[in-house]
């Protein structure tokens, strides 16, 4: 048996999540990025813990309505005297199960199918890619209207309605990254050995093709929670009074004007948390992709 | 004074690093090299030699960052490259000296035809308008045997060797007094390969082009060149011409190399790889690098980095063991 | 006479593209006998992947058949192919695309045992991938590496252990050595070497390396255009070349000595053509230097000039 | 090449009668319908029911699907509950609004986001890039009202450069654009610089160095005519995308167009009007798709020769 | 600017309920001292005045046909565009004649004549006649908007060129009241039959229709040749600018002259700011709350009583309305016929939770409340109110489709709507009448039906009053509705402008209306 000796070893052998997480240790935006998502995550998940839903969060003041932002209200008070800083603050649980379940819907059903499209090809894709066109071509608005009347209002109808209207771009772009993977040898070389279609598309393409579908998702976590807002404007959103960024955001739009302060903050919530998701999807993607390092 | 005039290359003392954020490449250690109107250098090595980068460094191409290049000298038909400007070096390029590269498939601009490639280096070197720059672009393939008509065609158009014939054409356009072609015919089939070695022996010998020919092919080596460099882990290990390489070899990997080579003759010879791999540039051993692979390697090896030293002529290798007067190896022992 | 493992007959594979039919396998047909290398080199694009892939089914043949131990492949359902491969299988070219870059070397290594239910028991499938490692000349201490952290050399090691791991008869080496420098491809096709001495094992060895196969093969088939052309034993090949395309391309080979004399250079004119609906005409008539009436009038038949020596030419009389 | 479009214009047609089923379906199933909007306050029940006779809204849904679509056969898109008028003419009525719009949007998201793009590739891993990106998200993570609003506020109210809404004179389009285009921005500068990093990898560019051409020529010209598909390609969709209206947007702008058409008929549950509103924008869709794969081909010559080579092969059929 | 109230109503007492709260709804009732200064009559001598007027429209115009749709935004237009055959002075709260000349019934309102006037102008030319008249109210059939009118009606035939005779299928005293409505426009024969799209548009008003893009503007130009006489300006365009805030920059800008219903947040502004006038006049829209009465929970009047005791219609007012609304004392319009306050409901939390324990014995009470986006704060503050009683209230939020349909259907179990009255008593019938749209309540009272029966055929006014206090008696106690409050209006107006003939309905007619010019 001819025996190489093995020297130098490139690099020593890490655990596959070990890896990961070295690469994204590196990654300085995206340290900082999920540092915020922490965080927020955190304020989602404890929010009930600081503060009282009842008294502080939908508690209403009128005595102190419309305060500009202070020592005593942070954020100040929106036109029922509630406190804009305790609501942005609660409202994170509303605006990120929105974000993420909506998103995820959207990435399970979307990325199923695109699979699928982009492997198998032929007469299925083509069914899969029409039918993709005919759900982008009704208005989001026109989706969700129909599917919160319908199934009533509901945080849980809100996710959908926002999750299923990112169904097609997902399906587009998983096809797409599918049919580069596709042509690759090792998709061969798992025929080869054996397996079956499925478990070649789950285990092998799918995972090469995460870093567009990440990003996608990143970036569409931002535009679920707006378009949550936009529903909100013809009463679609999450039924009030919870502070759901996107409610507070279509709330305070009569008082953009004079008070703007009630639209600043929920917006800069947004913004901050997308910024932060896509430091974080970045990231991830980077170290997700052994190609990518050095 | 007179030898120095005939000088179209001269590099002192060549280094290049990649600095990166967590490792430091490298990639090019202390490399010299010289020369001489007409002649073919052959630059030969395995895979992360250094061999593409040295070939960069002349005409100050390679990325920066990470790239870092230090030199003692270096000049092209005696001008000073190094100290040169941005906008300097763009007229060298293409114009003193001129780059051919490895992958044909991928070399060439797909969205432009072959003869707006061609006739833009001709537009801005030798300041041609667009009419005549591009009759000189015609001209040019015909010289590499493709029709003159098929200038306006795009590189998807043609198959790979008359991509490599167009590469061929653009690095001649301006008629250069150093051609490098890394690799020119690496992609190639063996029956293309011969006809562009033929073109450019033929092309070679019409304009009087100086040449580095760098591959990993000793077989067109022997076919094409004046002179040879053997290149390991960034360093040259051993330089001569044809013959003294060939049949005198002197240092231990470049036998190894001849031994890895399936002997068409003599199928029945059995295979003498070279033990291992090539060192990780990022780490590279404190004594000889090619120690470690080494069958003649001695303590010394390891611990000190040998110099390339002359063994009379233009013979020179860089190999400790040659410290031990009794030394040779075995190949020598064979050749005499 | 030994048993042929393989036999492949008339076998042809068509694409379908947007110029056209694409002939890239076009009535090809050979055998092999159990434990011999029959090398299979041509330039590139002249099917000789495809011949491959074909014939373990990864592409389904437009026609013809392929006969493994004495069993038809191409007409097997796809779940019982799917056992027929444990018997078969493929190393690729490109130690870079053939493996997964999201999986460490034991993942790829041990897929193909998990998948097949060779081993069920973690420790034993454990036990097993560091073995075939150790047959490859893996060290241990890379199973948990990727493969973008690994040269080329031990990217193909990985590949051929994944090969090794079903424990087949028979492999088709698709250019398993192109990618490799000299010093790992002599490693590799030593290694390639000892596994076919010690298993028994039968190969088909695709290359354009005319000295590669030299040195490995038994028989050499040379193909032109989707066709077979020539096929010899390898020494007579190399000794009595007849196709005019097979005496350029060993003419062709540089050889990397001084001072000797060299063959005279046999130079083709122009290039491999497009194999989209080729003329009915000898394939290499274009290229040819001895084209003459014939050879555009019709395609020239595989004939047994002597004991094992097929040519399709129809001068091939004249080059004996 | 006309086959090919004939092609797509022909796959057009299962789409259309998919999306109409769906909306016209969707709408039926949506709460409330045209006719508590008709009625006058005051109405009776009797009066409800004159006016869903008289819409034909007393008949069942696939009943009415089958007579709007034995319509569309004749060109007839049907007439709106709401307004009485002609739904196709009602619809291009609006339609230039939104295509005005939807250009300039187009056009402001280029011109902010291809030299960004640009810019952060050629920096990648600087600190320049990672800002240049953070630019580009922000327009994504602001809603458009708001954006919208703010940009009234300062220009049109504070320093009177621009009408606060509107579509009267040329410079009424300003304020839309932009806060339609930064919303485009960010998708749109990371494509680009994701297409230039993959472009300022490959070896013709080293070539090009090598020729002696200066670096500025290099990444404008030859990188970025090799990275203008992804980048074609997602100018495409969001144009796709404006042109199917921008309801918040054109709220806030007061913009006559095509959006606040659909929402408007939405809430009105005016079913001819949706669908045939709906219909019109798949096919202008599927058109600018359409385009924009003929453009691939004016941009990459790799990509005609497909579509000649297919010319070629019918001539041989 | 400060405040002009076009308010009072002879029926109504003169004290309306308790003032609100906040600083802008002062002195509602009769002409203040600015109203010289602000909306006068008529310009100025010498006053140069502007020839194009742009008003800022909320909502869009779906139609130029008076038949097609009733509601405030197209009622401006057709009060500028047509004539209606009687007229209701605001001013002096009494019918003035328009078209008709006189008019008369004999058998106790069943039937009427209608005498038309003389050389009455059509924009097309055409001169009225009996058989305009006629062809106008046969034209209702099936319509949208007049279908409910034609109903009422039982036969219309022309007695001479100029003279009507009406007959109705039930005696109906307030009909003349009807024939102020802009449903009740006159069109001309000839342009409609001749063009059935653009005749309709064809009135005798000062102004005719230029030009019209559906869900964008509205073009009119002065018809110099109208019985009215000429207008004071060339065109008047009304434009769709949805959002609030932008329509009033707008009017800051100068793009628009007139800024319809700018949002009470910020009226501020407009006050601030020297170059523009604010118009403000007691509104004559209710919102309320409607139990659904014939479901359950809200089928139990004590839920109804809990919650009507429950909530702080003040603080409502100071929080929804800004403070600029009235709270509303019975579920009438205050400048309707009959008005009389019941003292609306107050806040008292023992009552209310006494009413809520008999309504739920079991605890747990709990009540949905369906409302559009427009009133989800008023919803808030309910839920927030009711809270305290221990009443869970669940905010059901809908577009505006849902929501109409949603409550005609009777899914609802509650909801917050909106409405405005017209000034006859018989008006009331729309809210009471089961199988009505805007009956939210779907209130089936046979007694309250009798008395609205009684007192429209009824000639005695002190006794139809009498009705009217029952039925409004009847309302109050058995709460199928809670009225909250009636918001002011509001029009912000470049400074000087006038001629804007203000009601509370908010039906405005601009037809004189004058802008100043820069
Ligand atoms: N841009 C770069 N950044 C970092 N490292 C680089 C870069 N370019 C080259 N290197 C490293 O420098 C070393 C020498 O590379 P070079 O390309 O010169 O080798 P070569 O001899 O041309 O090899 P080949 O035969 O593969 O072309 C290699 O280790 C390579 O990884
Ligand atoms: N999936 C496919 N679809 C269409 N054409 C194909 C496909 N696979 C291969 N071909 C074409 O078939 C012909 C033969 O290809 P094949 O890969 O077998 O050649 P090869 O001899 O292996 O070449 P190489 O030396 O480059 O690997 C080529 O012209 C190729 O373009
Ligand atoms: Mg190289
Ligand atoms: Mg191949």
């Amino acid at each position: 048996m001819a025996k190489t000796v093995e020297a130098n070893v490139p690099r020593k052998a890490r655990s596959q999540m070990g890896e990961v997480w070295h690469q994204f240790r590196r990654n300085k935006g995206a340290m900082v990025g999920s540092a915020i998502v922490l965080i927020i995550v955190f304020v989602a998940l404890f929010a009930d813990v600081f503060l009282d839903y009842d008294t502080q969060v939908v508690g209403q003041n009128v005595a102190e309505r419309l305060q500009w932002p202070s020592a005593r209200h942070w954020f100040g008070t929106d036109e029922l005297g509630r406190d804009i800083f305790f609501r942005v603050l609660y409202g994170t649980r509303f605006s990120c199960s929105v974000g993420l379940v909506a998103v995820t819907i959207g990435l399970v059903i979307g990325v199923t199918l695109g699979a699928i499209a982009g492997f198998y090809g032929g007469t299925l894709e083509e069914v899969i890619m029409r039918s993709t066109d005919i759900l982008g071509a009704v208005p989001n608005m026109l989706m969700a209207i129909v599917i919160v009347s319908v199934l009533g209002q509901s945080i849980w109808n809100l996710m959908l309605a926002v999750g299923i209207t990112s169904v097609p771009q997902f399906v587009r772009i998983t096809r797409a990254a599918v049919l580069t993977v596709r042509n690759q040898e090792y998709v061969e070389a798992s025929k080869a050995i054996g397996l079956s279609n499925r478990r070649i598309i789950f285990k092998h393409i799918l995972p090469n093709c995460l870093s567009p579908i990440i990003v996608q998702a990143t970036l569409r976590v931002a535009s679920a929670i707006i378009s949550a807002s936009s529903l909100s404007f013809l009463g679609l959103g999450v039924p009030a009074p919870s502070p759901e960024w996107g409610a507070l955001l279509s709330g305070g739009r009569k008082y953009i004007r004079d008070y703007s302060y009630m639209t600043l903050f929920p917006g800069l919530a947004i913004m901050i948390t997308v910024l932060a998701l896509n430091m974080m999807g970045d990231g991830l993607r980077d170290s997700l992709d052994p190609k990518l390092k050095k | 004074m007179e030898e120095q005039k005939d000088m179209v290359l001269e590099v002192e003392n060549l280094n290049v690093k990649f600095v990166m954020e967590e490792e430091t490449v490298e990639a090019v250690n202390n490399i010299s090299l010289h020369i001489k109107k007409g002649e073919t250098l052959g630059l030969v090595g395995e895979t992360g030699a250094g061999k593409t980068t040295t070939a960069l460094s002349i005409m100050r191409l390679v990325d920066s960052p990470p790239g870092v290049l230090e030199c003692d000298k270096l000049e092209v038909c005696g001008q000073d490259v190094m100290g040169m400007s941005i906008t300097e070096l763009e007229h060298i390029r293409g114009g003193l000296v001129s780059m051919i590269f490895q992958d044909p498939m991928t070399s060439l601009n797909p969205v432009f035809t072959v003869g707006q490639q061609i006739a833009e280096s001709l537009e801005r070197h030798e300041h041609l308008n667009k009419n005549d720059a591009w009759k000189k672009a015609e001209d040019m393939l015909e010289l590499v045997g493709i029709p003159r008509e098929r200038a306006i065609e795009y590189p998807h158009q043609f198959s790979g060797g008359m991509k490599q014939r167009v590469i061929i054409a653009i690095a001649l356009a301006c008629s250069p007094q150093l051609l490098i072609a890394d690799e020119p015919t690496t992609a190639l089939d063996v029956t293309i390969q011969a006809q562009i070695l033929q073109l450019m022996r033929e092309l070679k010998q019409k304009k009087d082009t100086s040449m580095i020919m760098i591959t990993h092919d000793l077989g067109i080596v022997a076919e094409t060149c004046d002179r040879v460099a053997v290149m390991y882990a960034g360093k040259i290990i051993e330089e001569g011409n044809l013959e003294e390489v060939f049949n005198h070899t002197l240092h231990p990997y470049t036998e190894g190399l001849f031994n890895s080579l399936p002997n068409i003759k003599n199928r029945r010879s059995k295979l003498e790889p070279i033990r291992g791999l090539m060192p990780d540039p990022t780490n590279l051993p404190r004594g000889c690098a090619f120690a470690p692979r080494c069958n003649y390697a001695t303590d010394a090896c390891r611990e000190r980095r040998p110099e390339l030293v002359s063994f009379g002529g233009t013979h020179k290798a860089a190999c400790l063991a040659y410290e031990n007067p009794d030394f040779h190896i075995e190949r020598g022992k064979k050749n005499g | 006479m030994a048993e042929n493992i393989l036999e492949v007959k008339h076998l042809k594979k068509y694409f379908k593209t947007a110029r056209g039919t694409l002939h890239a396998v076009d009535d090809v047909s050979f055998t092999i006998e159990k434990g011999k290398t029959l090398g299979i080199v041509g330039e590139s694009g002249c099917g000789k992947s495809t011949t491959g892939r074909a014939i373990l089914r990864l592409l389904e043949p437009t026609d013809g058949q392929v006969i493994f131990n004495g069993q038809d492949i191409t007409a097997l359902s796809s779940s019982k192919m799917r056992q027929m491969r444990r018997d078969m299988q493929i190393i690729f070219q490109d130690p870079f695309s053939s493996l997964d870059p999201k999986k460490t070397v034991s993942q790829t290594i041990a897929e193909p045992i998990i998948e097949n239910k060779i081993l069920k028991d973690k420790k034993a499938i454990d036990a097993r991938v560091r073995e075939l490692m150790a047959t490859v000349g893996l060290a241990e201490r890379l199973v948990n590496a990727y493969p973008h952290e690994l040269d080329g050399g031990r990217r193909q090691r990985i590949g051929i252990a994944r090969a090794l791991a079903m424990e087949p008869k028979f492999i088709v080496c698709d250019e398993p050595v192109s990618a490799l420098d000299v010093s790992i491809q002599a490693q590799i096709l030593n290694l390639l070497q000892e596994l076919k001495e010690q298993m028994g094992l039968t190969f088909i060895f695709i290359t354009h390396d005319l000295s590669v196969v030299n040195h490995f093969a038994d028989e050499i088939a040379v193909m032109y255009l989707g066709q077979l052309i020539e096929k010899a034993p390898t020494e007579e090949l190399f000794d009595h070349p007849v196709h005019p395309y097979t005496r350029a391309l060993l003419s062709a080979i540089p050889i990397p000595e001084v001072g000797i004399e060299r063959p005279e250079r046999i130079l083709l004119r122009g290039e491999i053509s497009s194999p989209i609906d080729p003329p009915d005409e000898c394939r290499f008539a274009k290229r040819c230097n001895y084209v003459c009436d014939q050879c555009h009038k019709s395609c020239p038949q595989l004939v047994e000039i002597s004991e094992g020596h097929f040519v399709s030419c129809h001068l091939w009389e004249n080059f004996k | 090449m006309h086959r090919y479009i004939i092609k797509r214009l022909l796959l057009m047609i299962p789409v259309i009668i998919g999306v109409s089923f769906l909306v016209f379906f969707i709408m039926d199933l949506a709460p409330g319908d045209a006719v508590d909007i008709l009625a006058p306050e005051g109405a009776t029940a009797e009066d409800l029911e004159a006016i869903r006779h008289d819409l034909g809204l007393d008949q069942p849904v696939i009943v009415r699907y089958v007579k709007y679509m034995g319509g569309m056969l004749h060109g007839d898109m049907g007439v709106s509950y709401v307004s009485k008028t002609d739904v196709f003419d009602t619809y291009m009525e609006k339609l230039p609004a939104t295509i005005k719009l939807s250009f300039a949007s187009i056009l402001v998201s280029i011109l902010l986001s291809v030299p960004l793009g640009i810019y952060s590739a050629t920096r990648q891993g600087t600190v320049q890039d990672n800002i240049s990106m953070i630019v580009a998200m922000i327009g994504l993570s602001m809603p458009n009202f708001w954006l919208g609003l703010l940009l009234i506020i300062v220009f049109s109210l504070n320093l009177g450069w621009f009408p606060s809404g509107g579509d009267q004179t040329l410079s009424s389009i300003v304020l839309p654009a932009i806060t339609i285009g930064t919303g485009l921005m960010a998708t749109l500068t990371r494509t680009t610089r994701s297409s230039m990093l993959d472009v300022l990898k490959q070896e013709y560019l080293r070539t090009a160095r090598a020729k002696g051409i200066p670096e500025k020529i290099v990444i404008t010209s030859h990188a970025l005519r090799n990275a203008l598909i992804p980048i074609i390609t997602i100018i495409g969709t969001q144009l796709a995308g404006v042109l199917g209206g921008s309801v918040l947007t054109e709220t806030v702008f007061a913009w006559p167009g095509v959006g606040r058409l659909i929402v408007d008929s939405l809430n009105m549950r005016d079913t001819p009007l949706v669908t045939g509103s709906i219909i019109m924008t798949t096919i202008l869709l599927s058109i600018i798709l359409l385009l924009v794969d003929l453009l691939y081909a004016v941009v990459d010559p790799r990509i005609k020769a497909q579509y000649v080579a297919k010319r070629g092969k019918k001539k041989h059929g | 600017g400060s405040l002009t109230g076009c308010g009072g109503n002879k029926n109504a007492p003169a004290e309306t309920g308790s003032a609100s709260l906040g600083t802008a709804a002062e002195g509602n009732s009769g002409g203040a001292a600015g109203s010289s200064e602000i909306n006068a009559a008529k310009p100025a001598e010498g006053m140069a005045l502007k020839e194009d007027i742009v008003i800022g429209m909320q909502s869009k115009h779906t139609t130029v046909d008076a038949m097609d749709a009733s509601n405030t935004q197209h009622n401006y237009m057709y009060r500028m565009v047509y004539d209606t055959p009687v007229h209701f002075n605001n001013t002096t709260k009494e019918l003035e004649p328009s078209l008709a000349e006189e008019w008369s019934t004999e058998d106790g309102g069943k039937t009427y004549i209608f005498k038309l006037r003389d050389g009455v102008k059509f924009h097309n030319g055409e001169i009225l006649k009996a058989s305009d008249f006629v062809f106008t109210f046969n034209r209702m059939e099936g319509t949208t908007s007049c279908n409910g009118v034609f109903l009422k009606v039982e036969s219309v035939e022309a007695v001479d060129d100029l003279t009507v005779k009406m007959t109705l299928v039930d005696p109906n005293l307030d009909w003349p009241y009807m024939m102020t409505l802009p449903t009740a426009s006159i069109m001309n024969e000839k342009a409609v039959t001749d063009d059935p799209e653009k005749g309709p548009a064809v009135g005798t008003g000062p102004w005719m229709v230029d030009s019209y893009e559906f869900g964008n503007y509205t073009k009119l130009v002065a018809f110099e040749d109208s019985w009215r006489g000429a207008p004071n300006a060339k065109s008047f365009t009304f434009r769709y600018i949805p959002e609030d805030s932008a329509r009033l920059i707008a009017l800051q800008n100068g793009e628009i002259d007139i800024c319809q219903t700018p949002a009470a947040i910020e009226l501020g502004r407009i006050e601030e700011d020297p170059a523009l006038d604010l118009i403000s006049y007691k509104g004559g829209s209710l919102t309320y709350m409607a139990f659904n009465t014939q479901k359950d929970p809200a089928k139990d009047e004590n839920l109804r009583k809990a919650v009507a005791h429950a909530i702080d219609i003040d603080s409502i007012i100071a929080v929804a309305a800004e403070g600029r609304g009235e709270k509303a004392t019975s579920f009438w319009g205050w400048d309707e016929f009959g008005f009389y306050d019941c003292g609306g409901y107050t806040r008292d939390l023992d009552k209310a939770k006494e009413y809520l324990a008999k309504a739920f014995p079991n605890g747990n009470a709990a009540l949905d409340i369906s409302v559009g986006a427009d009133r989800k704060t008023i919803a808030e503050m309910i839920q927030s109110q009711c809270k305290e009683i221990g009443l869970t209230i669940n905010i059901v939020e809908l577009d505006s489709a849902g929501i109409s349909t949603t409550t005609t259907n009777g899914e609802h179990q509650s909801c917050l709507y909106g409405m405005g009255f017209n000034i006859f008593g018989d008006d009331a019938r729309r809210i009471l009448q089961p199988g009505s749209a805007v009956n939210k309540a779907h209130y089936d009272s046979p007694e309250v039906m009798e008395l609205l029966d009684k007192a429209v055929a009824e000639e005695d006014e002190a006794k139809r009053l009498d009705y009217y206090k029952q039925i409004q008696e009847n309302v109050y106690e058995h709460v199928p509705y809670i009225p909250i409050y009636y918001a002011d209006g509001f029009i912000g107006v470049k400074k000087g402008t006038g001629g804007i003939d203000i009601y509370p309905t908010s039906h405005h007619d601009f037809s004189n209306i004058f802008v100043p010019a820069e």
